[in-house]
């Protein structure tokens, strides 16, 4: 039998479905079939996805599912596989985590079901060809993730129903957009759409797109909606987090590449309107993406708390992806697709890392932990390339992506996005390293001595995960010439690759080539460490808390905070406190608030008397008499 | 004219009742004098100058009778009231059983 | 204050309202049944029905369904009443008022009674012929009923007897809606011939659903008032 | 095929009505079982009637007086549909009733039960605007009688419920039949046809003073703002069951009079879509506004029943297909959905004894099937897709972008409502769900006969939500019908 009838997308999803629903059944008897069956069935998704590679496919999908007639489309292509082989990979890599890490902790049967309803979800998401199919999934990858959040008990409570509430609402922004766009065109499917853009209203265009966009920005966390995102990932269940974080936040970036090249095409967008020859649109999308990096990156300096610091981060890397996905060159749009495969790459790993080390040490205070790396050095290895390539360190893929999109701002001479975007650069290096002294580095807590590294089940998804970025480092083109058949099938000129030797990435304007770099930076490297080596014999080990005790028991100033990552950065966290203090949250909750009390008073209209009610029924019945035009 | 008059001052009284009294027996009451004024009103839509009762003996022309159509809908509308009346007033002995009072501004547990 | 005003000029607005939609739209005494339904009524009733009394026509044949809705409203009626006063009844044996009633109430009463029986039967049987109908004459019996009330304290009637005689008259009313049904295809079709205008005996079937309703009417209000007067004080 | 006639939906439980009593004298039992046949003959009768009438209207005249001069039975797609819903509702209620019942007099509630459905079945089906305010009344009066049935700890409430809904209830029928007269004075005619095709001759005033008093009289039923101020008393009041039939069966009936006899008698005046969209807009608002802060779980649904029939008037206020559509679906959903919530909410009270919403914490664990039924109930009110309100809210969307920038703001507003409603069922999902019991004990579930109801209803919610095309086809001819006006359809009879 052809087995390659079967790697069709539809199949797929069809797989992880009734995959979720076996697990569940299968789970509730038995541990390890829970184990080995949501390892099955995403390992086998992976591998059908991974085989998708290069097809083109366009199929409909049960059209009883949907109203009056309209057909629902599968396919891929080029930019939805890119996202789907992140996605699945990530999923598959992060349920083997969660084998140890989500051991007998609460409702686990349900985390499986719904890490593979999830993971099915994101994938129809990025299949989906036509836009209820897409609403659909993006419906379904809300509520399971909303679910997935919950998980983590009462403690998680409120950072969930946030999360549901944003969430619906960027996602109704985004069905009355495509209604609109629907209602306007008579078709759901893409290509059928795309096809009819041209010679839309631009006021419509921008209506539609705005609304649609609305959705996405909240998904990735963009900035007049973030305030979800720090919280929601911080709280979400240890599992989810590296999935959530590394996955599901680049849909959003997906959401909007397929909206604006895909089905507007870059012609009609820059009919739009066009700002230095970048569509207005593109551009505020950018602009936004660069805000929202450099305040989460603000914020991200000044968090204890490990997984809200990797949260703050997360929301800024993904600020980075907008950008470029905004300023829509060629290069821009390839540092945007490749920023998104390694945020996904690292973001999964320092989570990943993150929840091993919460778990050894029950806390998620910085300033209680210290001096890991010695004992787990293969969480501490991996975290610190993880890290190398978060700040874009040279070796590091994350240097090619920053790269790009940095020399695509430059290029269309962004006065404004690109400073900020360097400015949240070294904040990502501050915060980053922060991380790195603070739970590696230093000396080891008391209650921390007997810490080793996680079991194998952590650590293999790990170490495959660094090892791809070190691999992607060095060979960029690899990534890239899957990107840049993702830029042609969205109508951009695709970025060069040199076809022979996956080091060179580069367009007219200039090349880099990785092997290069990485030959002169490892030479580099060598030389520190030599230097370091010869230095290192002289240092001292002090404790950490030695600079400031004088003597006195530490046991008694344990409140005090006199860790030396305790408020790390407090120079320059002054020098933003007073615009910090301005949170978005509070908005927020001020707005939610205020509805809250506006509810209270508008239920008072039932004030239980009868009479009162007589005096609606007649005071209406007078206004409409009034309306019906009759006065004498 | 003036049945048209009565029917509208029936009404309004009713409501008058419906909106200022606190005894829920004035406002079934009410309910009941609005319930005679529509009636009023129905019968006197179908009154005609110089008619007489629709009924077709000991020599009543057809052209002389008004119209029986209004008249027969009081005769429905009439029982109704009746109807709703007396469940009214049996609700209302219950609600006095429990709160031990008429005014409708006590009658009220349930708001909001 | 406020309250009271508001209520007063909503009051005002729906008066005048109506009263100058009549007075002006619909000039009273007009004769407007040139351009309804109400012709066919007039001129074709005695013919059609076989009623002399037009309004018994309309009520009972041409809008039979009506009036059947009507005596379900009434039958909803004594039923709620019965449930809404369920088990709120004085127990057996204890009367009703301390006093009882004086004699020449009495004594009326019991020479009323069956007269006014008699009348109420009166008023419904020649209801296709005479001002009346079913629900007067119904409305008549229970009157004879509340005499009965208002006169012995400890007189209460005999549920089961009332129930089935009510269930009996109702369900005849149904039927006879159903055997037109059946017989030629129209729910509630006058089936029987109309015989001449006049006597007692025409007008097919309004005799016997008005018959039907006035004993059920009788039988329902004579319940609600027993519902009502047992309640315990 | 058999063919019964649509007056039998009436003539049968009227008849098996007047018969229950005396049957129940000699044995005891009887009335549960006769009611039960009663419904299941209005079920089989309402669904052959749907099958009949998607080819050609059906129409039934009585007492064989043609109209306008008799009155007459007009059984479209709509009307037929409706009737369905009303049987198929009530016949699913009547297994739910047993333990709820147990205090009062059965007998009398299940002739009242019956009764009720007919009156209801009656509204919809009559094509005589007299004849549907004596439906409207015994439907109402059915309804006051079955509120005030509650005995025990919801008695008190029940009262006060029954006292406020009698008032504000009778008040509108006397306004209604104030329109009704005012109508028959303008034309001189009763027929829902004949007034149609009278109406566009006849006296301006006249009508539209109507139109006023006959949208007060059934706004009321319709739970439309401010007219509403009996529904949440009502709701939380009535036993459960009642709860039930209130939110699926007679608010359902008494919208569709209030919408037929908009569209059909005013022919979609545009007025009165006016009025209706921005007193729709409203009820939506104050219906969900107000159930934002409930800690009473009926009052909860209850204040979200509200909601609901304000998008139901919104969406039929757009006055196209789509939105029609949209709005047709939204009401079977809701028909559907929120008998299911208050069917397991019901099970839910009864078994803990409260209505608090907070003593819901843990309720996954200590009754989970109840929950689950719960949950989908929720998630199909909510809009989530793959449950019935998903389809309607995005048919509601897309129909209301047909209006033009207007219907851009109806879609936006329409959404943010459902936004709060998302937010309130979530609490409470979550609740149910996410937290602990602070009572670990497990409660009783219902019996299977109870949840029988539940079960067909939450696989109703989904099949809505996966197959529309099979309820379309249905709906769609219903609202080409409404749109098209009961005048042209009933032309040659």
């Amino acid at each position: 039998m052809d087995y390659t009838a079967f790697i069709r997308p539809e199949y797929v999803l069809m797989l992880l479905f009734a995959g979720a629903l076996i697990t569940y059944f299968a789970g509730k008897y038995s541990s390890m079939a829970r184990y080995s069956l949501s390892l099955l069935f995403s390992g086998l998704a992976l591998l059908m996805v991974a085989l998708l590679y290069g097809k083109n496919t366009l199929s409909v999908w049960t059209p009883s599912i949907t109203p009056n007639g309209i057909s629902m489309y599968v396919g891929t292509n080029p930019l939805t596989w890119f996202f789907a082989i992140i996605l699945a990979s990530l999923s598959f890599l992060t349920i083997m985590y969660s084998i140890p890490i989500m051991k007998g902790k609460r409702m686990e049967n349900w985390f499986y079901t719904l890490t593979l309803l999830l993971m099915g979800s994101m994938l129809g998401v990025v299949f989906s060809s036509d836009l209820l199919s897409f609403f659909i999934f993006w419906e379904m990858m809300t509520l399971s993730s909303y679910l997935l959040v919950t998980l983590a008990g009462k403690r998680s409570d409120k950072a969930a129903l946030n999360y549901m509430i944003l969430s619906t609402m960027g996602a109704y922004s985004m069905l009355t957009g495509i209604t609109m766009l629907y209602v306007h065109f008579g078709t759901t499917e893409f290509s059928l759409l795309s096809a009819q853009i041209p010679g839309t209203p631009v006021n419509f265009l921008w209506l539609s797109l705005g609304l649609v966009a609305v959705g996405f920005l909240v998904k990735s966390a963009a900035l007049p909606f973030y305030v979800w995102a720090a919280p929601a990932y911080s709280e979400a269940p240890d599992g989810f987090t590296p999935l959530f974080s590394g996955a599901l936040s680049k849909l959003g970036a997906y959401g909007l590449f397929l909206f604006m090249y895909v089905i507007v095409g870059m012609s009609a967008l820059i009919g739009m309107g066009s700002f230095r020859g970048v569509s207005s649109f593109g551009y505020a999308i950018a602009l936004l993406g660069s805000i929202t990096a450099f305040i989460a990156t603000l914020y991200a300096i000044r968090e204890d708390d490990i997984k809200r610091l990797l949260a703050y981060s997360s929301v800024s890397q993904v600020g980075y992806i907008l950008m470029g996905l905004g300023i829509g060159t060629s290069l821009s749009v390839a540092g945007s697709l490749y920023h998104a495969l390694n945020h996904a790459l690292f973001k999964t790993v320092l989570f990943m890392g993150a929840g091993a080390i919460i778990q050894l040490t029950g806390t998620r205070k910085m300033s209680e932990m210290g001096g890991l790396a010695t004992r787990m050095p293969i969480t501490f290895l991996t975290m610190l390339i993880s890290i190398f390539s978060l700040a874009a360190i040279p070796m590091t893929s994350g240097f090619g992506s920053k790269w790009l999109i940095y020399e695509a701002a430059i290029n269309k001479g962004f006065v404004f996005i690109a400073p900020l975007a360097f400015v949240a650069s070294v904040g990502s290096f501050l915060y980053s390293f922060r991380l790195l002294q603070a739970v590696f580095l230093g000396q080891l807590p008391d209650g921390l001595k007997d810490a080793k590294d996680p079991s194998l089940l952590v650590t293999i998804p790990m170490i495959a995960l660094t090892s791809i970025t070190v691999l992607f480092a060095i060979v960029p083109g690899v990534p890239l010439g899957a990107i840049a058949s993702a830029e042609s099938y969205m109508g951009i000129q695709p970025i060069q690759v040199d076809s022979l030797f996956y080091f060179r990435i580069g367009n007219s304007f200039g090349a880099y080539n990785a092997l290069v770099v990485m030959t002169i930076l490892l030479f580099a490297m060598l030389v520190a460490m030599i230097m370091f080596a010869f230095a290192g014999s002289k240092s001292k080990k002090v404790d950490q808390h030695d600079t400031y005790l004088s003597g006195e028991i530490y046991e008694h100033h344990s409140d005090l905070g006199l860790h030396y990552a305790a408020n790390f950065y407090r120079p320059i966290e002054r020098m933003f406190e007073p615009y910090l203090r301005l949170r978005l949250e509070r908005t927020y909750d001020a707005f939610g608030r205020g509805y809250e009390l506006l509810s209270e008073g508008i239920r008072r209209v039932y004030s239980g008397d009868v009479q009162t009610y007589v005096y609606y029924v007649i005071g209406f019945l007078g206004m409409l008499i009034i309306l019906a035009g009759w006065w004498w | 004219m003036i049945y048209y008059m009565a029917a509208a001052f029936l009404i309004a009284i009713g409501i008058y009742a419906l909106m200022l009294k606190k005894n829920m027996i004035k406002m079934v009451i009410g309910l009941s004098l609005m319930d005679s004024g529509v009636n009023l009103l129905l019968i006197s839509l179908g009154y005609i100058n110089g008619g007489t009762a629709p009924i077709l003996l000991n020599g009543v022309k057809p052209q002389e009778v008004v119209d029986p159509l209004p008249q027969a809908l009081v005769l429905t509308n009439v029982v109704i009231g009746v109807s709703v009346t007396a469940l009214a007033l049996s609700v209302i002995i219950r609600v006095y059983k429990h709160y031990k009072t008429l005014n409708s501004d006590k009658v009220r547990d349930m708001k909001w | 204050m406020i309250k009271k005003s508001i209520a007063l000029i909503l009051i005002a607005i729906l008066f005048v309202a109506i009263f100058f939609t009549l007075a002006n739209d619909l000039p009273f005494g007009d004769n407007r049944t040139t351009t309804g339904v109400s012709d066919k009524y007039i001129y074709h009733g005695v013919n059609d029905t076989g009623a002399s009394n037009l309004v018994t026509a309309i009520v009972v044949n041409y809008r039979g369904f009506d009036t059947l809705g009507e005596v379900t409203v009434l039958f909803v009626a004594a039923t709620g009443v019965g449930a809404v006063l369920y088990n709120m009844g004085r127990p057996a044996g204890k009367k009703r008022k301390k006093t009882e009633a004086s004699l020449i109430v009495r004594t009326g009463s019991r020479i009323l009674f069956p007269m006014m029986l008699l009348f109420g039967a009166y008023i419904f049987v020649h209801g296709h012929l005479t001002p009346g109908g079913g629900f007067q004459g119904g409305a008549v019996i229970a009157t004879a009923f509340l005499f009965k009330y208002v006169s012995d304290t400890r007189y209460h009637i005999d549920h089961n007897k009332f129930t089935a005689t009510e269930s009996v008259v109702g369900m005849t009313f149904a039927l006879v809606g159903i055997m037109g049904l059946l017989l030629t295809g129209y729910f509630l079709f006058n089936f029987l011939p109309n015989g001449s205008p006049g006597e007692l005996l025409s007008a097919g079937i309004i005799p016997i659903i008005y018959v039907a309703i006035g004993i059920k009417v009788g039988a329902e209000l004579t319940g609600i008032l027993d519902n009502m007067m047992e309640v315990e004080q | 095929m058999v063919n019964i006639d649509p007056t039998l939906m009436i003539g049968i439980p009227l008849f098996m009505g007047f018969l229950i009593p005396s049957v129940a004298i000699v044995w005891k039992n009887s009335p549960r079982y006769l009611a039960g046949f009663t419904i299941l003959f209005n079920l089989i009768a309402s669904t052959l009637l749907l099958i009949r009438s998607l080819n050609a209207p059906v129409i039934s005249v009585l007492g064989g007086w043609q109209p306008p001069y008799g009155i007459v039975f007009v059984a479209g797609p709509l009307g037929s549909m409706l009737a369905l819903l009303i049987s198929s509702m009530t016949m699913l209620t009547w297994f739910y009733l047993p333990p709820h019942i147990k205090e009062g007099n059965e007998t009398k509630f299940y002739m009242l039960f019956i009764l009720l459905m007919a009156g209801a079945t009656g509204m919809v089906l009559t094509g005589d605007l007299f004849n549907l305010f004596v439906f409207t009344e015994i439907t109402s009066i059915a309804s006051f009688s079955l509120l005030a049935y509650s005995r025990g700890k919801d008695e008190k409430e029940a009262v006060e419920a029954t006292i406020k809904y009698m008032i504000i209830g009778s008040l509108s029928s006397a306004f209604f039949l104030i329109g009704i007269a005012l109508l028959y004075g303008a034309t001189g005619t009763l027929n829902m046809a004949d007034l149609a095709s009278k109406i566009p001759s006849a006296n301006h005033n006249l009508v539209m003073m109507a139109l006023a008093m006959i949208i007060t009289g059934l706004g009321i039923e319709a739970e439309m703002f401010p007219l509403n101020g009996w529904t949440p008393d009502a709701y939380t009041g009535a036993t459960h069951p009642v709860s039930v039939m209130f939110a699926s069966v007679v608010v359902k009936a008494g919208f569709f009079a209030l919408i037929r006899v908009v569209f059909l008698i005013f022919g979609a005046a545009t007025e009165a879509l006016q009025i209706l969209m921005i007193f729709g807009l409203l009820t939506l608002f104050v219906g969900e506004s107000s159930a934002l802060r409930q800690t009473d779980l009926k009052r909860m649904l209850a204040y979200s029943s509200i909601g609901q029939m304000g998008l139901l008037l919104v969406a039929f206020s757009l006055n196209n297909q789509t939105a029609l559509v949209g709005g047709l679906y939204a009401m079977l959903n809701h028909a559907i959905a929120k008998g299911l919530l208050f069917m397991a909410a019901g099970s839910f009270i009864f078994a803990l004894g409260t209505r608090d919403i907070s003593a819901l914490n843990g309720m996954g664990k200590r009754m989970p099937v109840t929950s689950a039924l719960f949950t989908i109930g929720a998630f199909s009110i909510m809009g989530l897709p793959f449950f019935g309100g998903f389809i309607s809210k995005i048919v509601i969307i897309a129909g209301s972008m047909q209006a033009g920038t207007e219907g851009m703001l109806v879609a936006i507003l329409i959404l943010s409502a459902s936004l709060i409603e998302l937010v309130y069922f979530l609490r409470v999902v979550h609740r149910i769900w996410m937290r602990e019991p602070e009572d670990d004990s497990r409660l009783k579930e219902a019996p299977f006969t109870q949840m029988f109801p539940m079960i067909v209803l939450a696989a109703f919610v989904f099949l809505m939500g996966i197959y529309p095309q099979a309820f379309f086809k249905v709906l769609i001819p219903a609202a080409q019908e409404l749109l098209r006006g009961l005048g042209t359809m009933i032309g040659g009879a």
